[in-house]
């Protein structure tokens, strides 16, 4: 008999510096415990979240990349969250059109008093990617054959 | 390449428990660039921060890694450390392995690998880090007021007794604003001009407060610390230094047919004229619209009858240009156009006013000497009706989508007022809600409707019409489902107010940003409620959203406290994460600008060398003093030249490597 | 077409004469009829060379880019489409208006060379417009073929023969082709399975040889040094070291022009690998007229485009990541 | 007794947005049939929102409505309360008699001196 392992999914969180790395470590004060697969990179803001360092992530071997900012509204620079969200939604949209799962993707919007929503949003989303399983699409649509 | 140092720490049991330090360190130690690794119990004590200093020495460290707790505790702490020993701060990263794994994952294996996969991130990061350096910016200290109403003086009057120079601009030929208009005030009913002209004196004769009336901002150049401005001194015809405000002038003048502005037309006034009996400068203007001297060449009386001869019709504009290291928008407000309410008349009968008119009505400096008449026939009013939200919580194209504030309370001032005066006046009030909050108010609006009487009718008005010479004010009682018709003498509108039509020029030209309805928003809605997101550039009053008299006044002490705060530097530093071109890769598109939301970045006809190719190329700018270092516009940038220091591509792409390798 | 020939080389004549310009950016005859290049006429050069006819598809608007610095001016032959592209680097600020002079040239829909191959007719020798049919002259003889079925890929969705800027304008009276829904291929797409969409792409891509032809063809692909060539970017790269670099570059193209994109159609045009690359820059057309309303890159110069704004009431992303179905 | 099904299709009919009412009774302020609808145009907003669609069926309020869309213009919420009593008006009719001709059987009793308008407009109310 085969041991079967269990698939453990590669997820890059961007965090903005102001809301979200706070809810982040909110939930880490709070003992809100999410899968260690989750792993978070500070930037000041969801509007630095550059196009390309998602697909770079998927590149380089992740199953997920979720992005994290403050809610609408609420930036830290007024309006970066903004035009993330336009960015963001254009991306995903193409993803989707290019038949990569869109639910390897996503935007959540935690402010820095929700460590417990920053918890949940990161076990339902590791769940998610369990269930998508190990991403191949990405790297695989040039495949001659 | 350079030498890095990773310091673990245990934070006590804290990491220790869930992440096996150990194998954090040896992991370490095998990434490119690590030359020392080593755990310790507290980094962040005294112990531990001498162990990174002498390991700073020892190995001749160029970037270190902190593994411990959220960077949000302890970044400053350690790169302060880093400093004390040479070491340029930004060369220090800290990968969180406390919040974000040890006090998540109780699994001790999962822990340790998601503990190396932060070191490994921060070591990466570290590696394409360069040396940054704070900037400094100079700062000239002396303050521009745009706008003299009791936003705008009390904010100059502080930043005044502070200690600051403050040059108040306002576009009138005198100071006051709305509150000079105003009769009483709620709710305490003290007489408006009582509170507001001692102030307009002491901001006359402050040594510190220079009063530029008559005037306008016309451009503002520059950035926090160092604005320039340059301020059109419109020509009043009269000089202002030689004038004594005799009046003389005004009682020869044979042009009386002006609307005077003062009283909201309710009277009128000569061309040569002083707008109120307690302006400041109490000095005469000519209106160069109806002046016969001035359209037709004929006349001037006035020059002849002035004795000090202060009168020149040849007086031009007068430009004025000023250095500013922080800039006070007190722009104001002005209620809204009520004439697209149809229903309600206000164009059809003279007897249907708004409540700014029932101020000057009621004030005994106003136009009947304070005596309440209608206005079409002069005769006493015993049924006055009240409407309140007119324009206000509409959002039709005739009003305006938010509630105005203060009309529920001057309302409800009006209607007292009246009961008091006249008792033998009917007073009915049309309301949707009554809003009173606020210390007092609800108590003002109780005794309004117990102790004198003030009918309060819950419902709105369909329509005002003239019927037998009188007004009849169609409405709904909705508490006892009726349709109600009123008959009254007088109607007054409560009109909603908005942001003085100059705000919206006033802030594009500070490239501070206003909402959709005009008014300027401020940097953050609850922590920094007095700031522009653009920095140096403050807000005071009814400009950045409806406020009563206390409420301005307090914000705009709060304006000033914050402007003091900025003169009182000698130098302003600058964060160094801040967005930088790389000129030669620079195709001067104008995203990046387009999406500022600070305009820290401005275009410039550079002479460019690119590898032999010598020539003058538009490039994007970033202004050191005005980037806050969001990074929106390095996403903007298709190319790839502008980048965030501190947060470059590189860098975060560095980081996404290290953390998706398996 | 052979009249407004004549037409558009006197009047250049005529500009380089009168010194009101210093060249003249229009289309040269190639070995045969149907292959002009774009090329700059000067008083030197002469116009005997030039030639417009129906097989000038080329977008002019970019080949202004590079003269942006030069203190030289340039007249441009543009067709109605071309010119939302010159609108665009105007608002750009990728061309420098004053030393450029517009002539907007008349246009009937431009012809696909290969479409008239595949018809099997060979031999090129001419071609003229009859209303819905073309006249293709051959060295075998005169063929006559629908016009639909051999337009370009672009004047398919030809959006008008209104000229959006100009200085002057030539056969602007000429009938632009009927144009069919631009959504079309894309609501097919969508309508789609994932696994189908994926199919289709991994098709196309795979036959990506990353020879640049769709960036140096874009109107609106004129950075200075692409981000794929900036060596600070992170994602720079010469050979392709993995096989995810195609759909990066494809996916990050389409997004750099993405509410900047005027949807000429030039990146489908010089595919040597006919890969349909339209199709991902109109999806973005699609989606930014969808979520955030109609918006026409070029349609007036110095618009602002949707990526550079917002509206606080968005949708937000995950309504694309929680969509129903595959 | 609510009934969210109809509310439902008195929002869809009517194309207005009951819930943005501020119930500040302008609509009934300005209405000329108010003393002879015993439900007012407020109330009829207040009811669709509470679902209370069958109790406006069976009043008669919605015959007198003039549809003189006074409360239309003046509200200054968008509500369009007029559009709103229109709707009910409409399910009304539609609800109706089960008994109605099919469109094949109208042509043989139609009056040819009816406006076209008319017809129309039977048409729109009267559709299932």
């Amino acid at each position: 008999m085969q041991e079967v392992k269990e698939f453990k999914p590669n997820i890059v969180a961007f965090c903005c510096n102001w809301c979200s790395y706070a809810g982040a470590d909110l939930a880490g004060s709070s003992r809100l415990s999410y899968p260690a697969d989750v792993k978070i990179i500070r930037v000041p803001c969801s509007g630095r979240v550059n196009p390309m360092f998602i697909l770079k992530a998927f590149e380089k071997g992740a199953d997920g990349v979720i992005i994290c900012g403050c809610h609408p509204g609420d930036c830290h620079y007024n309006t970066g969250n903004f035009y993330a969200r336009r960015r963001m939604t254009l991306l995903y949209s193409m993803l989707d059109y290019m038949g990569i799962e869109k639910g390897r993707t996503r935007v959540e919007w935690v402010s820095a008093a929700e460590g417990a929503k920053f918890s949940n949003v990161m076990n339902k989303f590791c769940g998610d990617i369990k269930e998508l399983g190990e991403c191949v699409k990405l790297g695989d649509i040039r495949c001659k054959d | 390449m350079l030498k890095i140092g990773v310091f673990v720490c245990w934070c006590g049991s804290n990491i220790a428990a869930t992440v096996d330090i150990d194998q954090v360190v040896a992991a370490a130690k095998l990434q490119p660039g690590v030359v020392m690794a080593t755990g310790y119990q507290y980094m962040c004590s005294e112990n531990g921060q001498s162990l990174m200093r002498k390991a700073v020495e020892e190995y001749k460290l160029d970037g270190v890694v902190i593994c411990a707790c959220s960077p949000r505790m302890h970044e400053a702490t350690f790169r302060k450390n880093a400093q004390r020993v040479g070491l340029n701060p930004f060369m220090v990263e800290i990968a969180n392995i406390r919040e974000h794994c040890s006090w998540i994952h109780k699994d001790k294996e999962q822990g340790t690998i998601k503990a190396i996969a932060l070191a490994n991130a921060a070591i990466a990061k570290v590696s394409l880090n360069a040396p940054l350096i704070s900037g400094e910016s100079s700062v000239t200290k002396r303050a521009l007021v745009i706008g003299g109403g009791i936003a705008g003086l009390q904010t100059a009057l502080d930043i005044a007794e502070a200690g600051f120079e403050v040059d108040v601009v306002e576009r009138q030929a005198t100071i006051g604003g709305n509150m000079a208009k105003i009769d009483k005030t709620f709710p305490t009913l003290d007489c408006a001009a009582c509170i507001l002209t001692p102030k307009m004196v002491d901001a006359a004769s402050h040594e510190n407060i220079e009063l530029i009336t008559y005037s306008e901002v016309e451009s503002v150049k520059g950035f926090v610390g160092s604005f320039k401005a340059t301020i059109r001194k419109k020509a009043r015809y009269v000089n202002e230094k030689t004038c004594t405000g005799c009046g003389l002038c005004m009682s020869k003048c044979p042009s009386k047919k002006s609307k005077n502005e003062f009283n909201l037309g309710l009277d009128n006034r000569t061309s040569i004229f002083i707008p109120f009996a307690q302006a400041i400068p109490n000095v005469a203007v000519i209106d160069p619209q109806s002046c016969i001297k001035l359209t037709r060449d004929k006349c001037g009386l006035c020059q002849s009858v002035c004795e000090v001869k202060a009168i020149d019709f040849t007086m031009q504009d007068e430009i004025i240009e000023r250095e500013y290291g922080a800039i006070v928008v007190a722009t104001g407000f002005k209620p809204i156009e009520v004439d697209a309410f149809d229903e309600l008349g206000y164009t059809q009968n003279k007897d249907v006013i708004t409540s700014l008119e029932l101020e000057r009505l009621m004030n005994a400096a106003g136009p009947t000497g304070g005596k309440l008449v209608k206005v079409s026939d002069g005769s006493h009013p015993t049924d006055i009706t009240f409407i309140q939200c007119v324009g206000s919580r509409d959002c039709t194209s005739r009003g305006k989508e938010y509630c105005s504030k203060i009309c529920c309370m001057y309302t409800c001032k009006h209607a007292m007022l009246i009961r008091d005066k006249y008792p033998d006046i009917n007073v009915n009030v049309f309301y949707i809600d009554v809003r009173t909050p606020g210390k007092n108010y609800d108590e003002f609006y109780r005794r309004a409707v117990e102790d004198f009487g003030v009918n309060y009718i819950k419902g709105q008005v369909g329509k005002v019409y003239a019927e037998d010479g009188k007004l009849i004010v169609q409405g709904s009682d909705l508490i006892t489902n009726e349709q109600i018709f009123i008959k009254s003498d007088m109607v007054v509108l409560a009109s909603a107010i908005e942001p003085d039509p100059s705000a919206k020029k006033v802030a594009s030209m500070l490239t501070a940003s206003i909402d959709t309805n005009n008014f300027l928003t401020e940097a953050h809605a609850k922590l920094r409620p007095v700031e522009s997101p653009t920095a140096g550039i403050f807000l005071s009053g009814v400009c950045q959203g409806p406020k009563d008299i206390p409420e301005t006044v307090a914000q705009a002490g709060a304006a000033a406290s914050k402007v003091i705060g900025l003169l009182v530097k000698n130098k302003l530093v600058t964060s160094p994460c801040i967005a930088t071109t790389d000129e030669l890769l620079c195709s001067g598109c104008s995203n990046c600008f387009n999406i500022c939301p600070y305009g820290a970045i401005g275009y410039e006809d550079k002479l460019i060398n690119d590898h032999g190719i010598r020539e003058t190329r538009r490039i994007a700018v970033v202004n050191p003093a005005l980037c806050q270092g969001c990074g929106a516009c390095s996403v903007a940038c298709p190319s790839g030249a502008m980048d965030l220091l501190g947060y470059t591509n590189k860098q975060i792409m560095a980081e996404v490597d290290a953390i998706c390798k398996r | 077409m052979q009249g407004l020939e004549k037409k558009i080389k006197d009047r250049a004549i005529e500009l380089l004469e009168s010194g009101k310009v210093d060249g003249i950016i229009g289309w040269e005859k190639g070995q045969f009829i149907y292959d002009p290049t774009p090329a700059v006429f000067t008083k030197e050069t002469g116009l005997d060379n030039f030639c417009y006819n129906n097989f000038c598809g080329a977008n002019l608007s970019k080949y202004l880019v590079g003269k942006i610095t030069s203190d030289k001016k340039y007249a441009v032959l543009l067709k109605p489409c071309d010119t939302y592209s010159m609108n665009q680097l105007i608002t750009e600020h990728r061309v420098n208006r004053d030393n450029i002079y517009i002539i907007g040239v008349g246009c009937e829909g431009h012809l696909d060379v290969e479409k008239i191959k595949r018809n099997g007719i060979s031999g090129i020798t001419g071609v003229s417009v009859d209303g819905e049919n073309v006249n293709v002259g051959t060295i075998y003889g005169e063929s006559t073929i629908a016009k639909s079925d051999v337009l370009l890929g672009k004047c398919e969705v030809c959006r008008g023969n209104a000229h959006k800027i100009s200085d002057e304008l030539i056969g602007e009276e000429l009938q632009t082709p009927e144009a069919s829904d631009r959504f079309e291929m894309v609501n097919k797409l969508e309508a789609m399975t994932a696994e189908e969409r994926f199919a289709f792409w991994k098709g196309e891509l795979s036959r990506c040889i990353r020879c640049n032809a769709c960036r140096n063809a874009c109107p609106a692909c004129t950075c200075r040094v692409c981000v794929f060539d900036n060596g600070r970017s992170g994602i720079d790269s010469k050979a392709n070291a993995s096989e995810f670099e195609e759909q990066m570059f494809h996916i990050i193209r389409a997004f750099h022009v993405s509410a900047r994109c005027t949807d000429c159609g030039e990146c489908s045009r010089v595919c040597p690998e006919n890969i349909p690359l339209h199709l991902l820059n109109r999806k973005y057309v699609k989606d930014i007229n969808e979520f955030y309303g109609e918006y026409q890159a070029g349609e007036e110069a110095d618009q602002r485009n949707p990526l550079v704004n917002f509206g606080d009431k968005d949708i937000d992303p995950t309504v694309i990541s929680d969509k129903e179905g595959n | 007794m609510h009934n969210n099904n109809l509310k439902d299709e008195v929002i869809r009919i009517s194309g207005a947005s009951p819930i943005k009412c501020m119930k500040c009774g302008k609509c009934s302020a300005t209405c000329p049939s108010f003393n002879d609808m015993e439900i007012a145009p407020h109330m009829f907003v207040d009811m669709v929102v509470k679902g209370r669609i069958e109790e406006l069926m069976a009043s008669n309020a919605t015959a007198h409505c003039l549809s003189c869309f006074a409360c239309v213009e003046r509200c200054p919420r968008g509500v369009e309360p007029a559009n709103i009593i229109e709707a009910i008006r409409v399910i009304k009719l539609r609800k109706s008699g089960s008994v109605q001709l099919t469109p094949a059987q109208i042509a043989s009793v139609i009056d040819t001196e009816i406006p076209q308008q008319a017809l129309v407009s039977a048409f729109r109310k009267f559709r299932k």
